[in-house]
């Protein structure tokens, strides 16, 4: 008679996040325990027991203002909250999952563009080689985020160690990369 | 012993040396390593950023790859890659109804059955072989360094433990070596904000690096390819951040190791660091 | 044939407005065995009874359905009623003409001859009754507590002072548990040495109590009324009656450097030894794993001092087993260790202690004498933080519950360390304060408020070691998470309280039910909160879930009470209502074949087995046998019997068989 | 052969056993079961494909219990049936003496820890064509199982020939036996023929060591071991405990998890 | 025969949580259909499976089995076993073509009366539903004849 199952409504943030994620925001009890060990945790606008806090109470405005934040642009995935949450919370999910939310709403922090630029450079290298370029990382970086300068005096030093290779390494099947990312990042 | 090899990008650049070791040193010990063949990027850093299911694909095709080819387990010497490898793994494990899509997309049947292992479980399994061969004893003072993915999330990896880990100072004891106390054994480096955010990295990598030098520490050890490269190649961001000079050496495990056993430095890709492995003679070398 | 009589009650309109009373009677009349039948207004009425009764003689009835209410409204005044008159109660059987036809169905002829159905169908039923008659147990009235802390000596001095004997069993060497540890207790601030070391002496000298001291419970067998317990008696390796408690030994013993569990680690003590000053009794033991002649085969300093030759070595464990009327359980609780904390090094930092070994450093008694002396270097600490929740309330722990005590004894803990350090700086990191109690909460505040307590609301996330302070990470949620960084001298971590060890195996011993976490349950939580599920044994104290002193000592007399309840009567009356294994004359004896499947279908391990032997004393049958002391008529033994040689007294194969061939 | 005959008559020469129970040629070329009590008597043991009754069914029997301790050549079954008839107490441990075979080797098993070790080695998997007939029977219609049951269990006559093979029907008072009440109708009509076999299987969920003998007994040919085995394996199969791995009693109907799963309790 | 069938329920439940249940039912005056007969035993678990037999037999069209929900037994573990009985006795039911539609296992506690009158109504509704258990009743017949 009783059912115990559970599912998330999908109409709001908490409850994608849920669907997605597997993570109820429910479950934290913002003991701050997170934020105490977050590496970054006095860079962030908004800690992670915050974000948190802003999610669980479900008000656009606030869901707003987390997806808004520099703070989610922050997070290193190093997993200390996650290990160290007494309500074993996988906080870098959600991490994960928002930072989604914020580029499909388009409000992303305005920061948040560099980190972007990498990750989408990263990769667009491997979608085309297979593997990652560093050098054509960079390059592609660099025209992406406009900071030109940046590290020109690391590269000549990394050449000489025999740490950048001049062409990248590519993987005979290229085509099935392409599909793999076709398939899961839905473009060609 | 016979394993299955994924070197990862990384180890074909910005950390060769990681590579070299390696191999140098597993050749050493008799271990034969059976690379991977048209293996892929694992997506680390990047690819669960983005995107969820890239960040399963990408290392399920890896993995579909060692099944093809009768591997049964993977050496991924890279902590980022052998996280990301155990991850996906455990996911697709835990979601058989994913597996489906993610065969679709990678175009090969997964069966996630490969064990995936990272350095430190390889070198420990050897480690007796390794006291026993050690011929020119690493008589420094190591502060290990083990960062994030080696022991993190501990549900997904599941080695040693989450906090002041022990694998690698027993590691380094066995071929003569004194690990300093230290509290920052798993405290993050800044890992991949290497480029993005270098100020982070000078931040935290600087903030190892000063506590390594105040417990007394000549070098510090690694087992990860981006804690090398926020540790050496971002040595004079930290320094100038520190407004401190630091030329402690930042080494992997392996080409410690592959010292002890008394390989050929150049081997090891020892001149391949941006902090030159060079040390002051201490109280414990001038012991030995 | 059967003399029934039928009885239908109109309940006033209740069952008369709906169903055809008088109709119902008239059709009862001619259901074969049916002597007599008629309805009346109210039969649970005085005239009603008497006009039951007098047709039960007037018609010499043997048997009698009441078709009123539920039986469990009037079944008992209604068997009373008949018993009176001179019929077996058990002959009695109450048809559910209200609850279950009058009140629920309409006016209609379906629901008269419904009523007259559930008639007949106890008419068959009846015709398969026997007599059945209350079971008599006999009530050995002797208590055993199991714990000596508080709880287990508040227990024995109520059933003591009740004037019953009771048995006190304390596995360690004194009496006293956890109590004789504190140094002030809240929210008064009351010595606890002070106040419970009266009460220990009192249980020892009482006339009523036996203390078995470094003693533990091994077997318990029987049941309510009747257990048989067998305790060891842990080798003292002393004679008790010869040992008058002098302490020369102890000064003499050249092992000195053992680490004291009394102290938590934070002193030291002898090979023999007794744990605290006050000790009850004031005997030593020989600790054999320490002992230098139990290692080395030398030594014996100890006898050679002894002025009463006290000393013997080569006493063994021994083995009392004891009658026993009630078990009161107050076996208490353990403290998580700071070995299960790896974000706070694993308890590798001395200076990291828990809430025990504060209140030892805080303890006039203690191995400081009370001066606030951090472990590592005997400095005084200038700051220190303590930690609350420290385990508790962390699934990733084990612990998902609150162990209740730590808001109150944290906020104790940074009161007294302030009192005896006014300089210092003292913080608390917590996540709720929950002081619900008399006086809690102004304790709490008075720490805050008077004696400048800091508490800061959020986790600690790491403490480590840098240039000889500890370093301590944690983060105020009240200022939106902003990371907070103290460097303390000490830190004091309220562990969780759990339960003790080898909880689940001593539940295991005495067939006690116990949770996930290992503490006892009880049988209902809110309705029978110091009983268990088994019949004769009570709880008391934090073997039941974390407790506080005036909760333990509250439950304690609860306990104690009940136990006084049951041993009030000179013998225990049982419902008859249990199963019976038949038996059979010779060569079958029984149509128990013996394979005793049905043994772990009972809840209540009521299953024994019996020897049927021959004059010679051959075993020539083994068959199950039930306990009537044990058994609670529950009947799935007997659902489970092939052979169908268990039967349900009461609710037996053949009555229910006649009940459905009535249908 | 050799090797079997070779062991019965070791362990009758040293008097471990007083009676070794194993296969013999009967008339018309069938196998029968053969007490062999001297070396010369074990000369007409045979072992070949015919022998396939469960022994265990005779070691319960007071008759054979008075012989002594009896060794017994052991198909899987009987060695299933002889674990669980050690875990319901109906023989004891040490009584337990089997000679199986291994491949081609003889082995004894001299304790039901030996037997258990034995079987830990083996799969025990249905027949195949009774697996097949139980799959088929539930692809039917509840009316067509109905009627093939009705069917077959109307050629039934209560020759109670299932019961007295089975090896775990040792009850001396049966169910059937039971006349207050009477709960199952003696005579053999419709309604007293399901419930007799209704209760057999319920009475053999978790119990049933899966050798069949009770439809190889019966006379006019009902796959009454079909019932047995369904039942035994809706309890493996909801439970995870099945009879005859053990001498440890582990019965799935008087033990229970709170977290059994089932789908239809309202 | 359709129109007029009024279908003979034989409900057997355990004394401490559902006959409980049915009293409060009585008590809060909810009506319910009255083809039910309730047998009373103490506990799920005295419920041998031959009783749900003998209901049959004597004609019963439809069977209700009841007792107290998990974890709420007033003998902690006789509804577990009980339980247990039923999963496998249901597989077999099912097996041999007796008809499981007109069997319900049920838990309805002591606080339940609305849902055991709603219970009685769904089972005699359905059962109505059904029809007369013709296939058994027709064995019985044979039987006693």
């Amino acid at each position: 008679m009783s059912s115990g199952s559970h599912h998330p409504n999908l109409e709001t943030l908490a409850g994608r996040i849920e669907a997605g994620t597997g993570v109820k925001l429910a479950h934290c009890y913002q003991c701050g325990k997170c934020a105490a060990g977050c590496p970054v945790g006095d860079e962030m606008d908004l800690p992670p027991c915050q974000v948190f806090r802003l999610l669980q109470l479900g008000f656009p405005d606030l869901d707003e203002k987390v997806l808004r934040s520099e703070g989610i642009w922050l997070c290193l995935a190093c997993e200390t909250c996650s290990s160290r949450c007494p309500q074993e919370v996988e906080i870098p999910k959600v991490m994960d999952f928002i930072r989604g939310e914020a580029l499909k709403r388009g409000i992303a922090h305005p920061k948040s563009k560099d980190i972007l630029s990498f990750h989408r450079a990263f990769l667009d290298s491997i979608e085309y080689t297979g593997r990652l370029y560093e050098v054509g990382l960079v390059a592609d970086y660099k025209l992406r985020s406009r900071h030109m300068l940046k590290d020109v005096m690391l590269a000549p030093k990394m050449y000489i160690k025999g740490k950048l290779g001049l062409f990248p390494h590519l993987i005979k099947n290229r085509s099935g990369m392409k599909t793999l990312f076709k398939r899961t990042m839905g473009k060609g | 012993m016979r394993i299955g090899y994924y070197p990862g990008c990384s180890l074909l650049g910005s950390s060769r040396e990681f590579d070299e070791s390696t191999r140098a040193v597993l050749t050493a010990l008799g271990v034969e390593l059976t690379e991977v063949s048209d293996w892929n990027c694992c997506g680390a850093s990047s690819a669960h950023v983005l995107n969820h299911e890239l960040s399963l694909a990408l290392p399920a095709r890896i993995l579909a790859l060692a099944e093809q080819a009768g591997i049964t387990e993977i050496l991924a010497p890279c902590a980022a890659c052998s996280n990301r490898l155990l991850s996906a793994q455990q996911e697709l494990a835990a979601h058989p109804e994913k597996i489906a899509e993610i065969e679709a997309a990678i175009g090969m049947p997964y069966k996630g059955t490969a064990k995936i292992v990272n350095i430190l479980e390889v070198l420990g399994r050897l480690k007796d072989q390794i006291a026993a061969k050690t011929t020119k004893p690493f008589a420094k003072k190591v502060a290990n360094y083990y960062g994030c993915l080696l022991v993190r999330p501990p549900r997904v990896v599941n080695f040693d433990r989450p906090e002041d880990p022990q694998s690698m100072d027993l590691m380094v004891k066995a071929v003569g070596a004194t690990p300093v106390e230290w509290p920052f054994k798993t405290e993050c480096c800044g890992a991949a904000f290497s480029v993005t955010r270098t100020d982070i990295v000078a931040k935290l990598s600087g903030k190892l690096v000063k506590d390594a030098v105040k417990r007394g520490a000549d070098v510090i050890v690694v087992a990860c390819p981006m804690c090398h490269s926020n540790l050496d190649l971002r040595r004079s961001e930290i320094n100038e951040y520190l407004g401190e000079q630091h030329g402690i050496p930042a080494m992997f495990i392996t080409q410690v190791i592959g010292l002890a056993l008394g390989l050929d430095p150049v081997a090891l890709g020892i001149q391949r660091h941006m902090v030159p492995v060079e040390f002051k003679e201490t109280a414990a070398a001038s012991a030995q | 044939m059967s003399r029934i009589g039928v009885f239908t009650c109109h309940c006033g309109e209740n069952i008369g407005a709906t169903v055809d009373c008088a109709k119902v009677a008239e059709m009862c009349k001619h259901v074969p065995g049916v002597a007599h039948s008629v309805d009346y207004k109210y039969m649970c009425s005085d005239p009603g009874q008497r006009m039951m009764q007098e047709a039960i003689k007037e018609h010499n009835l043997d048997g009698v359905v009441v078709a009123a209410c539920s039986p469990r409204m009037h079944e008992p005044t209604f068997r009373r009623a008949v018993s009176n008159a001179g019929v077996n109660p058990y002959m009695c059987e109450m048809a559910n003409l209200r609850e279950h036809c009058s009140w629920v169905h309409e006016k209609n002829d379906a629901t008269t001859q419904k009523a007259a159905d559930l008639i007949r169908v106890l008419v068959e039923k009846i015709k398969h009754n026997t007599p059945l008659y209350p079971i008599k147990v006999p009530v050995t009235k002797t208590a055993m507590v199991v714990g000596g802390g508080v709880a287990g000596i508040q227990v024995a001095l109520d059933i003591a002072n009740g004037g019953h004997k009771v048995i006190l069993v304390e596995k360690s060497p004194s009496i006293g548990g956890h109590m004789s540890q504190l140094s002030e207790t809240f929210p008064t601030l009351d010595c606890s040495q002070c106040i419970l070391t009266p009460r220990m002496v009192e249980a020892a000298q009482h006339p009523n109590i036996t203390l078995m001291t470094y003693s533990e419970v091994e077997k318990v067998d029987g049941f309510i009324g009747n257990f048989k317990v067998t305790v060891r008696k842990k080798a003292r390796k002393l004679d008790e009656k010869l040992c008058t408690g002098c302490g020369l030994c102890i000064q003499k013993c050249p092992n000195k450097k053992i680490s004291d569990e009394f102290n938590e680690g934070l002193g030291t003590r002898t090979a023999i030894y007794v744990p605290f000053p006050q000790a009850v009794p004031n005997r030593p033991v020989i600790d054999t794993l320490n002992c230098t002649f139990y290692k080395t085969g030398k030594c014996k300093v100890c006898e050679k001092v002894c002025p009463t030759n006290a000393i013997r070595f080569e006493q063994e464990d021994e083995l009392v087993t004891i009658d026993i009327g009630a078990i009161v359980l107050a076996t208490g609780f353990k403290l998580m260790k700071t070995e299960a904390f790896p974000e706070y090094g694993y308890g590798k930092h001395k200076d990291i202690i828990d809430g025990m070994q504060f209140e030892r450093l805080a303890s006039a008694s203690g191995p400081t004498a009370g001066v606030m002396k951090r472990p590592s270097d005997g400095k005084e600490p200038e700051t220190v933080v303590f930690i609350a929740c420290s385990g508790s309330r962390d699934r990733s722990k084990g612990v998902p519950y609150c162990s209740k005590v730590c808001c109150m004894y944290t906020a104790k803990h940074a009161m007294l360390y302030k009192h005896k350090v006014h300089s210092g700086k003292a913080y608390v990191f917590y996540m709720d304060i929950r002081a619900a109690g008399k006086d809690y909460d102004e304790f709490v505040r008075r720490a805050i408020e008077e004696d400048d307590v800091k508490y800061i609301r959020g986790r600690v996330s790491k403490i480590y070691e840098e240039d000889g302070k500890l370093i301590v990470k944690g983060a105020d949620t009240l200022m939106g998470g902003e990371p907070v960084e103290i460097k303390a001298d000490m830190v004091v971590l309220a562990t969780a309280v759990q339960s003790n060890d080898r909880s689940e195996e001593l539940a295991q011993t005495l067939h006690v039910s116990y949770d996930t976490y290992g503490f006892f349950a009880e049988a209902h939580p809110k309705l029978r909160p110091v009983e268990t599920n088994t019949g004769g044994i009570f709880l008391a104290g934090a073997c039941q879930a974390p407790r506080d002193i005036p909760e333990s000592v509250a439950q304690a007399s609860a306990a104690a009470s009940k136990v006084l309840g049951l041993f009030s009567q000179d013998q225990l009356t049982r419902e008859p209502i249990v199963a019976v294994v038949n038996r059979q004359a010779g060569p079958t004896y029984s149509y128990c074949v013996g394979c005793f499947l049905c043994q772990t279908a009972c809840p209540y391990q009521a299953i024994e087995q019996e020897q049927i032997l021959a004059r010679n004393g051959e075993v020539i049958k083994t068959i199950a046998r039930i306990n009537p002391g044990l058994c609670q008529g529950c009947g799935t033994c007997v659902a489970t019997c092939r052979t169908k040689a268990i039967d349900l007294q009461g609710f037996s194969n053949e009555q229910l068989y006649a009940e459905i061939m009535t249908l | 052969m050799e090797a079997l005959k070779q062991k019965a008559k070791e362990l009758l020469q040293k008097g471990d056993v007083k009676a070794v129970l194993g296969y013999a040629v009967g008339t018309g070329n069938v196998r029968r079961p053969h007490f062999a009590r001297t070396p010369e008597q074990v000369d007409r043991l045979v072992l070949d494909e015919k022998c396939t009754q469960n022994l265990a069914t005779y070691l319960t029997k007071h008759e054979v219990k008075h012989l002594g301790k009896v060794a017994v050549v052991a198909l899987p079954a009987t060695q299933r049936a002889l674990l669980q008839l050690v875990a319901e107490r109906q023989l004891r441990d040490d009584a337990i003496c089997l000679l199986a075979m291994d491949g081609t080797e003889v082995k004894v098993l001299p304790s039901g820890a030996a037997v258990e070790q034995h079987l830990a080695l083996k799969t025990d998997a249905m027949p195949t064509a009774d697996k097949a007939m139980i799959e088929k029977l539930m692809a039917m219609t509840r009316e067509q199982r109905w009627a093939y049951w009705q069917q077959e269990l109307s050629r039934c006559v209560k020759c109670y020939a299932c019961r007295n093979s089975c090896p775990m029907c040792y009850c001396e008072h049966c169910t059937m036996d039971c006349n207050r009440p009477q709960w199952v109708p003696v005579a053999s009509h419709a309604l007293g023929n399901l419930e007799y076999h209704m209760v057999r299987a319920m009475h053999l969920a978790g119990r049933c060591v899966e050798c069949g003998e009770c439809g190889r007994a019966c006379p006019v040919g009902i796959p009454v071991h079909l019932l047995t085995f369904f039942a035994e394996e809706s309890t493996a199969k909801q439970f995870g405990q099945r009879a005859g791995h053990s001498t440890k009693l582990d019965y799935a109907l008087s033990t229970f998890k709170p977290d059994d799963k089932e789908t239809f309790i309202r | 025969m359709t129109e007029s069938f009024e279908p003979k329920i034989t409900a057997f439940v355990c004394n401490w949580c559902t006959y409980a249940g049915a009293d409060l039912t009585g008590t809060s005056r909810i009506n319910y259909q009255s083809n039910v007969r309730v047998l009373r035993v103490p506990c799920t678990g005295r419920i041998d499976f031959m009783l749900l037999m003998k209901a049959f037999q004597k004609g019963s069209d439809g069977v209700i089995v009841s007792g107290c929900h998990p974890n709420d037994c007033h003998y902690t573990s006789g509804n577990y076993h009980a339980r247990r009985r039923w999963m496998v006795y249901k597989d077999l039911m099912d097996f041999m073509g007796v008809d499981t539609n007109r069997v319900t296992f049920s838990w309805v506690s002591a606080a339940e009366g609305a849902r055991w009158a709603q219970l009685v109504n769904e089972v005699t509704d359905n059962i109505r539903n059904l029809g007369p258990y013709a296939e058994y009743k027709a064995l019985a017949v044979a039987g006693i004849e």
